[in-house]
């Protein structure tokens, strides 16, 4: 089960194991009533083990069914914090190399202050709640899971 | 009871399965499961610095009766973003 | 001069009559030592006037030469205060319709708090520093410039 | 001397120009030459809560000396973003 969409008129959820559509993310939370967007996108940044070793890759892990329900639980967490027009959650599974987006959060409000909190508080809520889990892929072929 | 089992990240690595059922006595609790699966799966022991759980996808702690059919999730730190 | 353009290898600062290309900002700041990426959208927001007219649009006026001048400097300024990978500011001038961009700022950092911190400054800072305004461009014709 | 004028948004309105050209004595500074300017265009006063000064595309407070060839800008409260 490696793609899964979940969206209602308002919220766009997608976890899937292709390329992540940001522009599509973008144009879905667009509105007349959006005086504010923001979007967060997280990539995978290079990086250099102790040893020199080279980062390739992240491989990212989800439990996909639990990780969509607790994404929508999050969309209406946000919703009841700030008043959200539109919003979109994506992330990937999969391999994703550095340089390559795995997460897009787009959040549109009425004001910008609110866009940013928004947007923060989902990244931050979602890196320490929902079931995805990565592997760091490097130079060597080995894979380390991040478990912190 | 028959509950299944979910396994993931560096605890599917190393119980070697993603999934497994198992039969319990009737009235068991997380934790107790949990026993059961680090006998069966020594390996897991102290694999990850802690081990959240799900029952049918709802975060749920040890305390938590299982039932028949239920699925039961060992979550390790998440780290995705 | 309804065009202009100021970039260098880091920072890309456009001021431009032309619909804002948010996927060229987004192209421009991405690198692999980019583990986070924020971007913020403004757009025209619907309004109504209190005598029920509607906001058809905002046109947008610079002082083209110093707006361009301060937004380079914003962007220095912003890069002594937090570790930007590359940053992009676009903003329009002209008639900007409901629902489209009149600006978009994009940073890339190594981490998401910075890139966060980086966008919210800039954008915060732009609206009371860089010698740009708009006109509420309302349904009858009327226009009202914004002065407050 | 001379230096170039700079009217935007509602000042220009008000001007009914965007850009004009005055003949200064040597040496006045930018409040004395807003001064002549008010005379020169009464519309533009009281028309905004408040105007900064930019000489040469740089912020400029009221004492600034100005030379031959400035550029003087009137700047409304910006309304960017």
């Amino acid at each position: 089960m490696e793609h899964s969409v979940a969206y209602s008129q308002f919220d766009r959820i997608e976890l899937t194991a292709a390329d992540l559509d940001i522009a599509a993310a973008l144009a879905f939370v667009a509105s007349p009533l959006a005086g504010g967007i923001d979007l967060f996108v997280g990539t995978t940044r290079a990086e250099q083990a102790g040893d020199g070793r080279e980062l390739v890759a992240l491989d990212y892990e989800a439990y996909v069914e639990m990780a969509i329900d607790r994404l929508r639980r999050l969309a209406a967490d946000a919703r009841r914090q700030w008043p959200i027009v539109k919003l979109a959650i994506l992330h990937r599974t999969g391999r994703v190399p550095v340089g390559e987006p795995s997460v897009a959060i787009a959040v549109a409000c009425g004001h910008r202050a609110e866009a940013f909190a928004a947007c923060r508080w989902l990244i931050d809520t979602l890196k320490a709640d929902v079931p995805i889990w990565k592997k760091e892929i490097w130079a060597d072929g080995e894979g380390t899971w991040v478990h912190r | 009871m028959t509950i299944t089992v979910q396994f993931f990240a560096l605890l599917r690595d190393r119980a070697g399965v993603g999934e497994t059922k198992v039969s319990l006595p009737d009235g068991m609790t997380v934790e107790q499961a949990v026993d059961r699966l680090t006998a069966q799966f020594p390996a897991i022991v102290g694999a990850v610095s802690r081990i959240a759980f799900a029952v049918n996808r709802e975060y749920a702690d040890g305390q938590t009766i299982l039932h028949d059919g239920d699925e039961l999730a060992l979550i390790p730190p998440v780290s995705g973003g």
